[in-house]
């Protein structure tokens, strides 16, 4: 794959694009991992509900240094802060939370999306891995709207944007946006909608680094 | 800034649209949104299905409300009281639709809906006529009822204390179907006797975090009211 | 049906009959109506744990006149107090303790009880009788043991305790003892087994007030 | 009278046999009772089936109950961290079973057992390799999974305070499993840092009230252990 011209973003530049589509008063969930520096870019001006699924509601940044409570850590088992507002509450209320729809937006990280909305995030199929799947599969699911926070392609430049999953998936049809390093895509039911890219790149240079077909969202009415 | 306490009852309540589901709180009339209840019934809806663990009591309150020919069904578990006569009449007439469903179905179903599962297996019932016509399963010795969520529109409950985010907390046995009836509704609006600042309420303590609540309204106390719960219909913007 | 030279219990003394059979640590729910004067006769020096439907653990005696409470009720609409060591709860939690298996004992009223303890208290099937089951369905089948306290007849001296219920059944097979006016009935699989009965009745009145066949304790081994 | 916090650890622990199914609460270290741990692992007990979030950490707690061999399978969510190297060891040498449960899956089948349900129907997990095999279904345009309760004969649980009746609060994101594992073994065991006094804790406030704990355990701080939630293994008979 050549690089032209074209800028890629920092994690922390996806990052900060996929803070600037959270409204004021969201229930937010990030995900361990890439969507974690989400946070750091939610304007103070709004009330985002950060919701970790170990039994956080409004959740801040990390402590101060020596700060550190052992019993007060997110599901990346990072230290945390509460805000005044916050609540802790039981795994069962937590994931109540998050299969009763009541999460407006999750941002996961993902090892593929497909065109449909096939997310897979949780198993490489790897033979001699141990599977492990955390709370990822109850957040597909559950929540109002899933963004995906990720590299357009892997380290070794193939797609993870593609038009169906080779890894074991982790929820059908539940991806509405995703953000990655070259633009933003929007999930429809016409397939995958470019809605922004970065500075420099072209549509067919995108689409060359995609392994599903992209639709230019100034071409669907 | 998100403000959940800034409108009156007028102004919350107006959102609620002919054919509503609505849950309402209260075991008997402890717990019961008096003032909500009396705002729903300004506001003239009609075609209402309510969710109450009874059928009103007296000629106050949900009774009130079903007397002025709002409710077209209602969902619970004990209609039949000493004081529901309100109920009692229209239902001899035929002019209201009962679903009678035991009272622990009732907060499983509501429970059901606000986790979001598809159904429940549950062992109440079984057996018996309010189980006829559904479906059953053998699981493990046991037999079950397969049951399916109760979901609303609007869930009307009331609380003591509240914040501006939603958080609520309550008093005694006034809490009994509150927490969940608010997990189980598309907006949940929450009267409460106060509300405090942002942090005053305990975060190990909030018994609704306010991921489950629309609206907050705070009723004034009077003190022409002789009980503690009992308020006057007086709706305030709440400071917050 | 003919009283010859025997006693019939009052509803107190049934009720402290049935009192004696709680032990130290239970956790019981009394159910409205009769069953509610157990309550008077818990000795002092056992912990015994109310429960109410309404989300109270820990519940005891009414309150001083003038201290009622309109939001400190119990399940039969009655004011209350709490112990020290009591709890509140929604009514989710409540019925998980129910239905959950969690309560040790269940005191209920019956309009029938079946050989096979199959219980009926909450309709009589008439024709115009608005229908109403509240928890009695929950308590039937959740309790670990279900009592029921009730007159051994009507009052017009039908049977109470019958072979087969001709009044709709509240819970299958979940009665395992039946305190009466005149004796203190286990529902076994071998039917009903009687181990008391009041001063001076015979085996055979009882019998003769009984719609179901009755076995006596001291023939059983 | 009932006190369930007049035994120790040693003898709270002695009534688990041989081929007991464990709750053990906790999301990674926080709230993992870790005491109550080490008394397992003394008690010497094998043939284990353990539920737990995780599947241990580093060297201690549940990671050295492991190393032990005691456990023939476990029930987790996510077993796979970057200190799980005791479990890892052991999977890959085929000396232990999975079965890996999402997340919420895990909550809500201990909350089934703890309700009494005799199965759910869930969204997670639909379409996905952990739902092979299980019953689905489509209710009201989505799809469902069957899953079953998963009940314990024992939760070994941490909390912060609780009294000679079990009335139990908790201490920040240390509660995740707690109550819900109180709710769904037959035995919960509790160990607190604090015993109080029937009615110090405010009955609003009880997180998990009594009747879902059979035994409390105080665990001594002791002045040498840095950290505030790092206490000695020195049960002590609490007073009430």
């Amino acid at each position: 794959m050549s690089h032209t011209s074209y800028t890629v973003l920092t994690r922390d530049q996806i990052a900060e694009r996929a803070a600037q589509d959270i409204p004021d008063g969201a229930y937010v969930n990030l995900g361990i991992g890439l969507p974690t520096k989400i946070a750091q870019y939610l304007p103070d001006d709004k009330d985002v509900f950060l919701h970790s699924e170990n039994g956080l509601l409004a959740f801040g940044p990390p402590p101060a240094k020596g700060e550190e409570d052992p019993e007060l850590i997110n599901a990346g088992k990072e230290y945390v802060t509460m805000l005044d507002g916050g609540s802790f509450f039981h795994h069962g209320d937590s994931f109540a939370m998050m299969r009763g729809g009541h999460i407006d937006i999750c941002v996961l990280g993902a090892f593929q999306v497909a065109a449909n909305g096939d997310l897979a995030n949780w198993s490489t199929g790897a033979e001699d891995a141990i599977p492990a799947v955390g709370g990822a599969m109850d957040l597909a699911v559950g929540a109002k709207k899933v963004f995906v926070m990720t590299n357009h392609t892997t380290k070794t430049g193939d797609p993870k944007i593609v038009s169906e999953l080779t890894y074991p998936v982790t929820g059908k049809n539940c991806v509405d946006r995703i953000y990655t390093d070259l633009c933003v895509l929007n999930v429809t039911d016409k397939g995958l909608v470019v809605t922004e890219m970065v500075d420099g790149i072209s549509f067919e240079d995108l689409q060359a680094l995609t392994g599903a077909t992209l639709t230019d969202a100034t071409t669907v009415k | 800034m998100i403000n959940k306490a800034d409108k009156n009852i007028t102004d919350v309540l107006s959102q609620i649209k002919d054919g509503a589901t609505i849950m309402i709180g209260g075991f008997g009339t402890a717990g019961q949104p008096a003032e909500l209840i009396d705002g729903l019934i300004n506001l003239g809806v009609k075609d209402l299905v309510i969710i109450n663990n009874n059928a009103g009591n007296g000629d106050h309150g949900l009774a009130k409300l079903l007397k002025t020919g709002a409710v077209r069904k209602i969902i619970c578990s004990f209609p039949r009281q000493s004081d529901s006569w309100v109920f009692d009449e229209l239902y001899h007439a035929g002019k209201i639709e009962l679903e009678l469903v035991p009272q622990g179905n009732l907060a499983c179903r509501i429970q059901a809906a606000g986790m979001g599962l598809g159904a429940v297996y549950t062992p109440t019932g079984f057996g018996t006529l309010l189980a006829e016509g559904k479906e059953t399963r053998h699981i493990d010795g046991k037999d079950y009822v397969l049951e399916y969520p109760i979901k609303a529109d609007f869930a009307l409950i009331k609380a003591s204390r509240g914040d501006r985010w939603g958080n609520l907390v309550y008093r005694k046995s006034a809490r009994n179907f509150g927490p969940i009836m608010a997990m189980a509704a598309e907006v949940t609006i929450a009267q409460v006797s106060e509300t405090v600042d942002l942090g005053e309420l305990d975060p190990e303590y909030v018994i609704t975090p306010g991921i489950f609540v629309q609206h907050v309204v705070q009723i004034q106390p009077t003190s022409t009211e002789p009980a503690s719960d009992e308020y006057a219909s007086t709706a305030t913007t709440a400071t917050a």
